[in-house]
């Protein structure tokens, strides 16, 4: 392993605390840009399922949540690349409090990750 | 290690248990049917409709499920008046499959007539049997 | 002129593929105890398997992705293990129950035990995979499919109640074997909406390349087609009840399915019914093999075409050929095939969740379908199933311990 | 990242490789985090499921090297397009992912007459 590497698909579905502690969400969403050359992440989107949290982390309850999650149609939280701390890959954590993120769908940038499946963008997201 | 013992138990007890009941009144529907699957083979062979070798594996099969029939019929579980004619009826289908098996065999087809009557008749004693045993 | 062709020819796939060793024996056994009170379960399933089919086409054609790759992008690993590893499991024994509907198809021809058929016809099934091409596994056996219409004739000549049957449609509790009754219920729900004929079904779809364009031919194939299926089992169970019920003949042995058509057609009659069992069967075989190794390597992203051939996708013609032998073998070992059937349509019917609901989730999902989503209609029609599907999970258990002999 | 996990990747022949089963964060220290590769592999998408289902992979790999499906890794640059398949600038034959499907081809399969 290179520099410094963790594992997106082992990221994904975890739970994410912010400075203080406290559960932001699961993370659903890993936004990239393709900027010269190289896919440079912009943005980690933390999906609050506040009513699934407990679904844990078994086989069964990750995949339940995949189920579910895995939509477009969720509430949570938008977190800059520079606001994630990804030091330990087990228990992702925000650097700042919850209070301080934007929530996703608030601002009326493109639908965070919808792609329509044929076209192809000019900004791609990764 | 909780879960798994459980998911274990879901799958083995329906196939341990998935051989059904054996309560009276079902052993001797079984015994009824097998009588007019009897009773159908002899005419069925009698004009030819049916494969012999078809036919005679059928009774074979008839008379293995009957003997199973028969083991399973314990008196107790029998009301008093019909412990002794339930195994009674039971018993004569036996012989008559038997007896429709050796004319399939020799290809007669008067014995076949005569064998599809007493399978219908015995039929229809197993049906009055199995109604009794129902009411009880 | 070609949009013509790949109608029959798909109404002629879903009648091959549809009638197969469980909706011939399950109906078998609903007619001859409780007559016509279980044709409501065919419809219900028939509808259920409809809705499926048109859905999965409609994904294939519109974003060119079968239901297997679907599943696995759009949830992931994590959710597609479940799917894939009870799909793998349960089309298992289906596909050898199959491979005893064709050995038994035999055997009441010849009088040799079904267990020493068994591995000639799993050979055989294998041969045409591994010789033939899409086009000829899926249009050879769904031609000779089209013999099952024997039923339809005998259905006929017995002139049953009209009246009865539209009853018989109604949605009704037993008087008698409440138990045995919901058993066989569940049973012709798990035989007539198997998931293996939707993955074949999308395969398909991928494989011809559909496009938007065929997606008239996809609702008309799925509609007609299912329901020419469905009226193929009802006339199986409306036969058991005018030739069964009377005569006071319960289904305990697979065999005894053969006295079905004599009292209605004679010697041609016995003949016909061993043909189409044997060759519905053999069509399931076929289908369910391919549907197997399709789903796995879909999943896993292997090559996957059967019209290439058998060397261009090692993984793919290796998986296909141990699925089948294997599943030989189960039947050669003497399993008794009737039970065998039950219960394998009752876990096909109790595994239905795992695929009906992400359909739902698939469907409905702009990014992935774009205004070919589902309409309020197959949603809620959808929406319907999931929840029999649900029901019938959770009382799939218990009735296999109580209806199950 | 839904757009790359779990993707079909088709080599510069058009040959089925493999899904995405893992995708690579590159972290550099004060910048932001690059994608710098994807990988295939069973004992990838095995480690998604569970710890003990991943340490069975990794064992099923030790004890069949040959079918043992190592672990091939793209990098970033080799991707031409990402769409409804990733389709990638190399061959994919020689890569571990395609390990066992050579394997088999060679062993097994073109063994049986008419494959």
């Amino acid at each position: 392993m290179t520099a410094r590497e963790c594992r997106v698909e082992l990221l994904i579905g975890r739970r994410v605390v912010d400075a203080s502690g406290e559960v932001v969400g699961r993370l659903e969403e890993i936004v990239a840009d393709y900027v010269d050359d190289e896919y440079v992440v912009r943005e980690f989107h933390v999906g609050a399922f506040a009513a699934l949290e407990r679904l844990g982390t078994g086989i069964f309850g990750r995949s339940l949540l995949r189920l579910i999650g895995g939509g477009r149609i969720y509430t949570g939280y938008i977190v800059p690349w520079r606001h994630m701390d990804l030091s330990d890959p087990e228990h992702p954590r925000v650097t700042v409090a919850k209070s301080e993120l934007r929530r996703i769908g608030e601002t009326p940038g493109p639908r965070s990750s919808a792609r329509p499946a044929a076209q192809r963008r000019s900004r791609r997201s990764a | 290690m909780k879960r798994c013992r459980r998911v274990i138990g879901w799958i083995t007890l329906p196939l341990l248990i998935a051989c059904g009941g054996n309560d009276p009144s079902a052993q001797v529907e079984r015994a009824g049917s097998w009588a007019a699957t009897t009773r159908e083979l002899a005419i069925e062979r009698r004009v030819g409709a049916i494969g012999r070798a078809y036919t005679s594996d059928m009774l074979d099969a008839g008379r293995r499920e009957v003997q199973k029939v028969a083991q399973s019929l314990k008196p107790s579980d029998l009301p008093e008046t019909l412990r002794a004619r339930v195994p009674a009826a039971v018993g004569r289908l036996d012989s008559v499959i038997a007896s429709t098996a050796s004319a399939v065999q020799r290809g007669d087809a008067v014995a076949l007539g005569a064998a599809a009557a007493d399978a219908n008749a015995l039929g229809d004693t197993l049906r009055i049997l199995r109604a009794a045993l129902r009411v009880k | 002129m070609k949009r013509i062709l790949d109608l029959t020819l798909g109404i002629v796939t879903s009648i091959g593929g549809f009638l197969e060793a469980g909706s011939i024996i399950t109906a078998v056994q609903a007619g001859a105890v409780f007559g016509y009170k279980l044709l409501w379960t065919i419809a219900l399933g028939t509808l259920g398997l409809m809705l499926l089919v048109e859905q999965s086409g409609r994904l294939a054609a519109v974003t060119g992705r079968t239901v297997g790759d679907a599943l696995r992008e759009r949830f992931g690993i994590n959710f597609f293990i479940i799917p894939l590893v009870t799909g793998l499991l349960v089309s298992f024994l289906v596909l050898a129950s199959e491979i005893g509907g064709v050995s038994l198809a035999l055997q009441m021809a010849t009088g040799i035990s079904f267990q020493w058929w068994a591995m000639p016809v799993a050979f055989a099934g294998w041969f045409l995979l591994w010789k033939g091409n899409f086009g000829v596994v899926e249009k050879g056996s769904s031609l000779l499919g089209l013999v099952t219409i024997v039923f339809i004739v005998a259905a006929l000549k017995l002139h049953p109640d009209w009246g009865r049957v539209g009853a018989g449609l109604l949605p009704t509790s037993p008087d008698h074997d409440g138990p045995r009754y919901w058993y066989l219920a569940v049973s012709i729900i798990g035989a007539s909406i198997s998931p293996y004929l939707y993955m074949f079904y999308s395969s398909g779809a991928v494989e011809d390349g559909w496009g938007t364009d065929d997606l008239s031919t996809n609702k008309a194939t799925a509609v007609i087609g299912m329901s020419f299926g469905g009226v193929l089992s009802a006339a199986v169970l409306i036969i058991a009840a005018l030739v069964f019920l009377p005569r006071g003949i319960q289904v305990d042995r697979y065999e005894q399915a053969g006295l079905l058509l004599p009292p209605v057609l004679g010697h041609t009659g016995f003949v016909l019914f061993l043909a189409s069992l044997g060759i519905a069967c053999f069509g399931a075989t076929t289908e369910i093999t391919l549907a197997m190794a399709y789903l796995l390597a879909q999943g896993l992203g292997w090559d996957w075409s059967e019209n290439a051939k058998p060397k261009q996708n090692a993984r793919f013609s290796l998986m296909y050929t141990v699925t089948i032998l294997l599943a030989g073998v189960v039947m050669a070992a003497g399993i008794d095939p009737l039970k065998l059937t039950n219960f394998s349509m009752m876990l096909t019917a109790a595994s239905l969740p795992v695929t009906v609901i992400p359909m739902f989730v698939l469907m409905n999902d702009e990014a992935l379908v774009g205004e070919h989503r589902n309409r309020w209609f197959s949603n809620a029609a959808l929406g319907v199933l999931s929840i029999v599907t649900i029901v019938v999970l959770f009382s799939a258990v218990p009735l296999q311990i109580l209806g199950g002999s | 990242m839904h757009d790359l996990l779990d993707k079909v990747v088709l080599d510069e022949g058009r040959r089925n490789v493999g899904r995405v089963d893992g995708v690579v964060l590159e972290l550099r220290p004060g910048a932001a985090p690059v994608v710098s590769a994807f990988e295939i592999g069973g004992r990838v998408w095995a480690r998604r499921l569970h710890g003990r289902i991943a340490r069975w992979a990794v064992a099923f790999g030790r004890r069949w090297p040959a079918l043992g499906n190592g672990v091939t890794r793209f990098a970033m640059r080799d991707v031409r397009t990402i769409g409804i398949t990733v389709s990638v600038k190399r061959d994919g034959r020689p890569t571990p992912a395609l390990a066992w499907e050579n394997w088999l081809r060679e062993h097994v399969i073109s063994r049986i007459p008419g494959a």
